[in-house]
């Protein structure tokens, strides 16, 4: 008889210490006031670092995540560098306290996943080819967890990337809708993702190019391309929040500099 | 250098080939390859599946042995889903630990697995909070001639439907087929030059930038979704595959994963 | 070499204001950079802080799980330090294993907690030999501004002052703070041409070649000291900062580490 | 008190599982029927990969195991290359569900000494110097693993650097001789390895030289070099086997090719 | 490139006196170095040997503390035998994991001790089942001055044959000897230009691509063997080793490893 | 419940096996019969290994420590080079078996330290803008471990940097003062280590610069002023028996080089 339980456990959130509600969905009201189609509360600080290019605090509901931007810079090692463009990285990280149970610091088999996909999410909107031979580096720090980082990790990072200069097609903006008492519902809180029936975090530009997508669970085709459009609105929404804060950072210098 | 005038050259090849309505391999955009699954080929494992898939050649093994449930599912068996790019199936693959790539194919076959129920979790609970079946399924990738995704998730359900808990080995009861209820089906598909593919070759992968898996059930449901690589895609190509990978999975299932 | 010669220039520069009594920004020399405290910024951590000093900004967390005792001292509760120099904190942080500094840095803050006795470690004991509360002490640096040792041990107790033990989700009784009995203070100088200053910017800490840290308790005696660094020290320098580190250690509980 | 089961059970296959039988042999046949100088059947399946320049699958009882070459070619990193000569490596990996009780990914201590002899038995018959600051590189996968993977890979190996092109000088094969019940023979099963009093596994070339020995348990010298010549006869005729699948692909390439 | 040349001089020079019949000390074909044993030479291991052989030095440590047997042998004690190449013993050496020479000398080593039943490993069990004693033997090689191999199992022998186990420190009993019940000893030839020798010196064993160790008991008869490096061996030769392997086994024996 | 016994206890030495005796000191006497001012019995032997460059094996009290230095030679991996001077690197490890309960082999937190502040105590004596672009390479090996392997370690390494030939300005000598009931003693043994209430290693150059200062325990500012006096003291004695060591090694050849 063996024990994987050491593995297992730095590989997800466990969810020890919670219990199953009743209904996750009363009235058409979710358990934390919102409407089935309503984002969690959003707050955006831009530039919070000083010795990153870019940076960006990002609070989205209970999710507290840090991303910053180094580059266009070296590339080490060497043979990692591409002639013809940049390499872009990115690197996702939860901090061991952001969660309820104590996470083992490190990379796991998420945390790369996570870290490939939202990587994938960004690429499309940088212009790599002006900076052959050079890397863009994205940092995500998550210094509380609660359902939602990699989406949250994305907005923070396409905002640190504009912080940092880097040239863009656009900006990029990433949330879930999910399932949840068989009612489709935008963004998920933890307790929704735990209990739910589906999840689905995607990532679109603001001409509705998709550019992250997951699915976990159970929908039907009609209820994937529903919640599809919810989840595209919900991406609008936060464009329109990460612009204002961009706009607000470069409008008005003093506020924004350096009191988080 | 000569590899880039390789790809580029490659490209300009499938996609002409593509405007044509035709593949370098004479299939329909739809059509996948030639599939073979051959069960129990490992007979030391409790499960086992060798699928060949056009060029690509895995190996499915499932090893089933009695474990600790985590503390918050004490009732519920364990799931653990590996796959290894082994060095030997293509001049990519070095060796090592497992790159991205092997990291997400594993959690994507996992979470198909493991998202649809298809394995029955609370009937591989064998005393409650102290002793449950642990379920290791490993992905051995012999041979990448593309598509390695739909390959391995053909091969775990395989190994699964055909694999049998040890009972009588770890003393608990007599053996018993693994308690499966759905057999979910993955269908990747990619994007070129506006036109979509089923079960992309070694070279239509190479070229498109982008695949989307997407995982059905018996029911028609969707049970998991993975995009893959730098491309977007817009909503209607991704509504497009979504219909096109639930056909083609009831599709597959029928023709190779009947009980 | 561009490099080399932006730090000769820096060089320099410090060293020019230094004879003048200067420092470049504008600070006596046994004046801190401003420093701001809030603690509980992370509602799912037992304890927490987030710490400006100048430009450094760190987060410390603390998370209490109960765990086994070591087998020598059956009747006291365990610390772990950690600490992370995040590659955001700086251009010079690489992914990868802890760089010597930090583990430098983590082992520092760690003895400063454990030697002061600052915790009263028998009164983290549930059932002797059994079940004990164990504290991780978790320090993320997210922006490197100079003087991190500082930050960390003032985040690290901060955390701690205002943290609890979280007994009712463990299921042993009730909430409680955790058994604080002192608070030891890290003040840090460095020696740059002859004249020692406190709370060294980033700058002035990379052209001092050594630190030295002093850690000193309410009682105004000392805890721990490391010097860090390839440069000497006479005993004269060794005893000023000795002296100037205590003295600065009372104001700085004083202001910030009330309760 | 400490446990290092952990560490140990992926060190060496454990026989947990496994009951000692009485006797090995009975009136001079073997559990399995075989005579004590007779080889477990071979099964032989000449380029079975597509990817790699030559390969080999080769069974050797219930042990199945596949051999890759990829070669000549660039050797990464750099500071590894030989500038009067052709690097080779051999990298022998169990799968996890080769053994009874699941094996732990990756390699270990056995499986690094069962590579760096592995190796040793082949680079005497390679042209190294025919490719300086190159690799050779050789990967042996087990699949099923019952006494004697090192000897199946071995000879797998030798095949698929023969069907990749590499210039040699002569096959090499290989088997194992064992002393159970106070007699010598030829090619252990997994329970005379297991429970028997000697192992000796030997690579040698068709001339006669040996390229990888052994040994472990106990023989007296008269037994020694009497089990040598045993196992020498093993090769040669495994010898012939290798030879036939070679000939057999290469005059017949239609059937040989593809399917396993 | 000059390392080479040195290397084919030195080559040259060996082969020359082979010739003639000699070797670069002196030595005849069958002839050892200068071995000195000291025994208890680590005054906190269970048993300790330092063991020089001509340029060779090596330390072996033997830690015995009590532990878990493994499942499928409850009533037997458990061996892990390690080998470090510390890199203060040669510039070939670097830090880092076991290089496959460190690895396949402590696994000849380990079997030649395990294999040859040296140690009574039923009379490692304290309780079956439960608690048994572990045997941890450390070779710590300082020098490399060639033949590592013989002096390793010389040193591990010696060690456990003056060690004992500590079973008053871990409240089971009166301490008493390691049970041991026979010695093997290994020896190790090179063939250079169709002549053998015996306890290669760092030049021969350099130059001569191959060796071959024999582990032997006290009734003479074979317990281990290993061929290391890349040159095959005729059957003659490896039976002319075997034979004089033997011999010198019984002259090391008796002179070095007598209780 | 987790236990994370595994993590630390190849952090620190355990002291699982030790019984806190009564009292440490009486009569002015510490419990091995020395004076609080009084050192542990030394003994030094100088190139004591053929491979190195320079070596020596230093015992202080119970602990036994050898140090191989090399160099000036190639740095690997090259990107470590410095342009303008040689890299110094120290590596400070303990034997599994020099310890009570056995050390699993490999570098943990504390020896990575230990490197660090060592490999400090050394550079400022060392005239390595002489070498650029080359390193020169300390190891330091704890046989036998007793309180004070990185006091031992530092006094081994500056006197086999000496007998490496390494330009150096003049040695370093290295020792720890401590309080233990209640009162300065100079170089603790292991249990005025573990039941004294302070420990101060410091390490010296012979003109009184410290190139080494840790602190762990209580003392007051008056104490420490003290104690650094008595520690520096100590740093004297070791260095002329230091000199003394290393004029015995080059004016008798014969009797020093070989017989440890």
């Amino acid at each position: 008889m063996i024990c994987v339980y050491e593995i297992i456990k730095n590989e997800e959130e466990k969810r020890k210490f919670m219990v199953k509600p009743e209904k996750l969905i009363e009235n058409g009201i979710r358990l934390d006031g919102r409407k089935p189609d309503e984002l969690r509360p959003i707050k955006i600080k831009v530039g919070v670092l000083n010795r990153a290019d870019g940076s960006c605090y990002f609070e989205f509901g209970a999710n507290k995540v840090i991303a910053a931007v180094y580059g266009p810079r070296e590339v080490h090692p060497r043979h990692m560098q591409k002639s013809t463009s940049a390499v872009v990285r990115y690197k996702y990280n939860m901090a061991s306290f952001s969660v309820e149970e104590r996470k083992r610091p490190g990379p796991d088999r998420r945390s790369i996943e996570v870290s490939k996909v939202s990587r994938e999410a960004l690429e499309p909107v940088i212009f790599q080819e002006y900076f052959p031979r050079s890397a863009i580096d994205i940092f995500v720090e998550v210094l509380q967890a609660d359902a939602g980082t990699r989406t949250a990790g994305i907005n923070a990072a396409s905002i640190a990337l504009a912080d940092a200069g880097i040239p863009m097609k656009s900006l990029v903006s990433a949330c879930a809708v999910g399932k949840v008492d068989d009612t489709l519902v935008l963004d998920l809180n933890k307790d929704e993702d735990n209990y739910g029936q589906a999840d689905m975090p995607i990532a679109m530009t603001p001409d509705g190019k998709i550019t992250l997508l997951q699915m976990d669970g159970h929908l039907s085709s009609d209820e994937f391309k529903e919640g599809l459009e919810m989840a595209k609105k919900g991406c609008l929404e936060i464009a329109q929040l990460q612009r204002a804060a961009l706009l607000e950072k470069y409008s008005s210098k003093i506020e924004g500099e350096s009191n988080e | 250098m000569s590899n880039e005038i390789m790809s580029e050259l490659r490209k300009d090849y499938i996609y002409n080939l593509m405007i044509k309505g035709e593949r370098e391999d004479g299939r329909k955009f739809d059509e996948y390859r030639d599939i073979k699954i051959d069960t129990n080929v490992i007979e030391k494992a409790e499960g086992s599946a060798r699928v060949r898939l056009g060029d690509t050649l895995l190996v499915v093994g499932v090893k089933i042995q009695t474990g600790t449930p985590f503390p918050d599912t004490p009732d519920k068996g364990v799931i653990i889903t590996n796959l290894e790019l082994l060095p030997l199936a293509s001049p990519m693959f070095e060796s090592g630990p497992p790159r991205e790539d092997a990291v997400e194919l594993a959690r994507v076959v996992d979470r198909g697995i493991r998202e649809s129920e298809s394995i029955d979790l609370s009937k591989l609970c064998i005393t409650a909070g102290e002793k449950v079946w642990m379920v290791f399924i490993d992905v051995h990738v012999l041979d990448d001639g593309g598509n390695i995704m739909d390959a391995a998730s053909l091969g775990a359900i395989a190994a699964l439907m055909t694999g049998k808990l040890p009972a009588k080995r770890f003393d608990v009861g007599e053996d018993s087929p693994i308690p499966m209820r759905d057999v979910p089906v993955a269908v990747t598909a990619v994007e070129i030059g506006g036109t979509i593919m089923l079960d992309p070759s070694l070279n239509e992968q190479s070229i498109a930038g982008t695949k989307l898996t997407v995982i059905s059930n018996q029911d028609g449901g969707i049970s998991g979704m993975q995009k893959s690589g730098v491309n977007p895609l817009t909503t209607e190509q991704i509504n497009y595959i979504v219909d096109a990978a639930i056909e083609k999975a009831k599709e597959l299932r029928q023709k190779f994963l009947e009980i």
